[in-house]
């Protein structure tokens, strides 16, 4: 096995990953931008490089700064955590050619399911229900206008390199898609350097739903049930669950033995989530596949009591699976609430800055992810996440009790720093989320509702 | 944390909860000298302090009333609670008050609080504070005439109150001749400990 | 149901209460003495009063101040907490006597249970399994000697009234019994104001495990597992885990049973502990019965996904036991390590203050129970308990990794504060705490070596 | 409030809030003097306090109303081992003092990472720092000569050394004409980002 792990990431994941390492008794390098020399992680490793000032593109993005960290102090593992050079298959593959054992699927595998065209077509191949939509890519307007009058609209514009929500555009109106097409290829041209697009179906209420799955290099793998992940903003998870609600037990199977399906087909190994969207009659329609450990991974290990980070190592360092399908019990439910440093009264616009206070949630059955802390700063120059409340509950109703809870013993103050803290609780609150019936719209309906009483109030005033 | 050197200045150790340590009379409120002269051996002190560690510190802070001096020296690893301690002391608008309010989030809230507990004598005399949680009674009878009102002089040890808790009558009495300037209580109210009753003016004469 | 907890108890044990109280919806009342106006229990809760200056005699042991409380806050029930009045029968029958709930068993069973010459009397008659030694208190030392002749050396001399490891002696010795009989009895006098002592063989290897139970009203019960608590330093417990390590599955059974059995015997209700000691042999014996919520229930909590508080207060609201025992299942193991504010290297002196630095452990299945902060203080009017770090694992090898990881991250620091917390990782690292073999000698015998260690160091230098 | 230092002083400005703006006037209330008076004194107290300290504090506080001085020194490092010290600076809980250490460091936070991410002229010269994690050579290629020794008089542009990071040779440039007064790190080492690598003096006559 690997004896030192490079941790290719910055805040709350490299902080979490570095924890996992220790318990493993594997050395910590981490990585920092000039912007994070005091981030936790730097002083928890037991060797930490400055590959860069702030800018992600010149440091956690800089590849062959990292690799030399890595050489420099013997790292014969990467773990690349989330984002950043997590799904870049150059990365892995640079890992590999240097001996380094990068903690993720190979870099072949990373790169066809990276291609959303390539992936569809791989997933369909694999018998996995499919939206209907283009199979590849589609070359010209003209040729996409006939398809989405096949496929019926309201249709789904994606860039093949897209992903996270961006460059993609919904049509609903036939009159717009050859201008709607055009718009998208150039964004995608810009964003992604690759202006191939295709097209899907798209479903307007439904629920986005994944699947935790863990492969090892011999062929074994297992699913770790699924996590519900329909309260999104502008299609970023802010609240995330997990078993998701209401689903009967044999959808669940099925879906998860649909993942886990695609996923061996497709010679994956390490931690992976499969993306689907359930529709009001129960069916369910692959989306994509998300080749890293994933934010909201600690819903899935409160259930299971499984650490993921842990079985990522190991199965990277070429152990076989200790986990076996019908040996997995999923108990109780678990929730987790991202608290960002934004502002919903403005747009939700992050609110970087200086941390004043900081008292976080605890007590049983309460985990917070995070690595801020009073005196820290939240940097502009990354994702506002600020931190990850997740707690356990044994049945949905005591998780949900649980979570306004530690919400509200949830403070943090600084000049300028604001957080969607009352956000997350008002969706909470919802009567749809109460239910468990709510799907990907129901945030914008909240948002929708607030902004029209601001200018009732404007109005009045 | 706190080094401490020129043995000339006899430093108290730094207080673990400074605040109920009533203000003692300025060491500095001799009229005849000026600031200035304060300011000089202030000076010479501190040159004389800095002069004598051989480590530089990150942090000197001298304090005449009631002398205090502190030296701080730097760590290698920051740990990051330290910033936290820090945190509460940065809130501060203008005020003294709000400094103090300020402190809440670390250490200080002790010392608000502390205050409270043990009332130094008010500017106008003494403070008579509930010695339980209860409710509180002036008069030793419902309709009877209380034990005391503004204006009258009362003897150290004399009944002024009651208070009543779980069906106990706990007097409250003076501790202190004086007269009675204020009663902060109405009738019949719930006190919880340490809270001000009555403030007593001491006699003239004393 | 009612509807205002008044919660008559300090430090983390109270914080922990007042959580479990906000997820159930109830009001919070906290009673606290100046010392503790900056607690972040009076902060949370929904209403606190100051009920007395520092020491506990005229605070949190201040029966008619507390009471006083509850009345003017109208709160209908008191959660007593561990220590203080949790066991005091007056107070339960206060309480219940002004038609406030009392969370705890009825008076009467404290009384019996808290006489622990009447409460060995009650468990032989359960059938429980006893160690040799007297029935009831026994009177003259003469007739001490004699008992003890018959029940063989060691033997060990306890206050009826004792308990927490005060006010008890072993005697190895015969000729020492009649002179050590009589110092227990004059120190039972004046801890207790209750001289009746009591004899029994004394075991002096042995294992101390407990049993947690749980009865309703109605005569209903479970048991939540055995508890290990033989990591103790003068009687004071300093490690617990659970589940006990090395008991075969029916010994868990029997003695789970035995518990249970005694429970309901005794007209128990709400949650309580069964100490017993076992021996190398697997036999087991009852030792006593503590009518509270314990300090290291949360390993319990941990394995079983239960809120023993919760249910606590559910059951002291007349609720039926929601659990029944077929439905528990105790998933992976817990540890328990109490952080104090004391000096190993000055003979566990507690070493209260400012904290000016406090860095808490966090990350997956860790838990750190504490009211502690940066900024704070450690009061020397009471306990030195810092923070209790509880982790938990699929299996005993990694929670151990875990605890020792969790330990690491653990930094407290202030004028003259110092912890235990290297001397916790000590007792974790040796070889029969790993192997689990250890007994109620453990922690003496590493605190001897080290002595002698230090003496030996001395002699050298 | 570093507005009762004279501009002279160049002491970098103490952070944000005023909450310690203790009214000068009556701490220093004496009939004879007008408050100009004090702040001479204190002026002159200061300036030689502070030239008596042979490294430049980042920050200077004094008071006169029961004497109180503070110095604060800044480490290049990271920010965190200051607001350790100050922290700890919890004391007369009256004193604002308290509230102005907090400032100073945390307020001191920001501005000393952003000086050690662009560092700033060393006393003698231009530092020359490494753009990227690498391993620095002096040389172009092993047993050749340096780029440049000490003494060496270099022009802007011109190559001083190179930084291997994944066998991709970066040349480093210097930024400035001047004299090459220190090479810090030795042929061969490896250098993290921002390391300082060497320091021109500023050619004469610019």
């Amino acid at each position: 096995m690997f004896t030192t792990v490079l941790i290719a990431n910055r805040g709350e994941i490299a902080l979490r990953v570095a924890r996992t390492c220790r318990e493993l008794g594997l050395r910590v390098v981490a990585v920092y931008s000039t912007e994070d020399r005091d981030a936790p992680v730097v002083r928890m490793a037991d060797e930490a490089v400055c590959i860069g000032p702030g800018p992600a593109r010149a440091s956690y993005l800089n590849m062959s700064a990292i690799l030399e960290a890595a050489r420099r102090t013997g790292a014969d593992a990467v773990h690349p955590g989330y984002g950043f050079l997590s799904e870049v298959p150059d990365f892995a593959e640079a890992c590999e050619s240097l001996g380094i054992t990068f903690v993720g699927p190979p870099a072949p595998v990373i790169e066809q399911l990276g291609d959303k065209a390539a992936a569809r077509a791989a997933m369909a191949a694999a018998g996995l229900p499919m939206l209907p939509g283009s199979d590849g890519p589609v070359g010209c307007p003209d040729a996409a206008a006939r398809l989405a009058g096949e496929i019926g609209y309201p249709v789904i514009v994606k860039a093949v390199a897209g992903g996270g929500g961006r460059g993609m555009q919904v049509v609903t109106e036939p009159s717009d898609l050859v201008r709607q097409f055009r718009e998208v290829r150039s964004a995608a041209q810009s964003l992604f350097g690759d202006d191939r697009l295709y097209l899907e179906r798209y479903l307007p209420a439904a629920r986005h739903v994944e699947v935790q799955i863990l492969c090892d290099q011999y062929g074994d793998g297992v699913y770790l049930g699924l996590r519900d992940c329909s309260a999104q903003r502008r299609r970023q998870k802010i609240i995330e669950e997990t078993p998701a609600p209401g689903l009967p037990d044999d959808l669940v199977r099925r879906m998860g033995e649909a993942a886990l399906r695609g996923a061996l087909a497709a010679g994956y190994v390490g931690a992976g989530t499969f993306e689907f969207l359930v529709d009001g009659d129960g069916g369910f329609h692959f989306m994509e596949v998300n080749c890293r450990i994933q934010v909201e991974h600690p819903v899935t290990e409160l259930t299971h009591g499984v650490d993921l980070v842990r079985e990522q190592l190991l199965v990277a360092a070429g152990e076989r699976l200790g986990l076996r399908q019908d040996g997995l019990q999923a108990r109780g439910a678990a929730i987790e609430c991202r608290v960002n440093a934004e502002d919903p009264a403005r747009g939700f616009v992050p609110s970087p800055g200086r941390i004043t206070e900081l008292r976080l949630p605890a007590g049983p059955f309460v985990r917070v992810d995070t690595d801020a802390y009073s005196g820290g700063r939240v940097s502009p120059a990354y994702d506002p996440l600020l931190a990850k409340v997740v707690v356990w509950g044994p049945d949905r109703p005591q998780a949900l009790e649980r979570m306004r809870r530690a919400l509200g013993e949830f403070h943090a103050a600084g000049p300028g720093l604001a957080t969607n803290r009352d956000f997350l609780l008002a969706v909470l609150d919802h009567p749809r989320f109460i239910a468990g019936t709510h799907d990907t719209s129901l945030v914008t309906a909240i948002t929708d509702s607030r902004a029209r009483g601001l200018t009732e109030e404007a109005s009045i005033g | 944390m706190t080094g401490l050197l020129d043995p000339s200045l006899r430093v108290p150790p730094v207080p673990v909860d400074t605040a109920d340590t009533c203000p003692l009379p300025s060491a500095l409120a001799e009229p005849a000298r000026t600031v200035a002269d304060d300011l000089d051996d202030v000076r010479r002190s501190a040159q004389r302090l800095l002069s004598s560690v051989d480590r530089r510190p990150s942090a000197l802070r001298i304090r005449a009333g009631e002398v205090l001096v502190e030296l701080e020296w730097t760590d290698e690893q920051p740990p990051a609670p330290q910033h936290a301690a820090l945190s509460g002391l940065t809130v501060p608008q203008a005020a003294p008050a709000v400094v103090v309010a300020a402190e809440a989030a670390s250490g200080g809230a002790a010392a608000v609080a502390a205050v409270a507990a043990a009332p130094a004598p008010a500017a106008n005399g003494f403070d008579v504070c509930a010695s339980t949680v209860g409710t509180f009674y002036r008069s030793p009878e419902p309709g009877t005439a209380p034990f005391v009102t503004e204006g009258d002089h009362v003897r150290r040890g004399q009944q002024v109150a009651i208070i009543e808790v779980m069906k106990l009558m706990i007097p409250v009495e003076a501790e202190h001749d004086g007269r009675v300037v204020a009663v902060h209580v109405t009738d019949g109210t719930s006190v919880e400990y340490g809270d001000r009753l009555l403030t007593i003016a001491p006699a003239t004469g004393h």
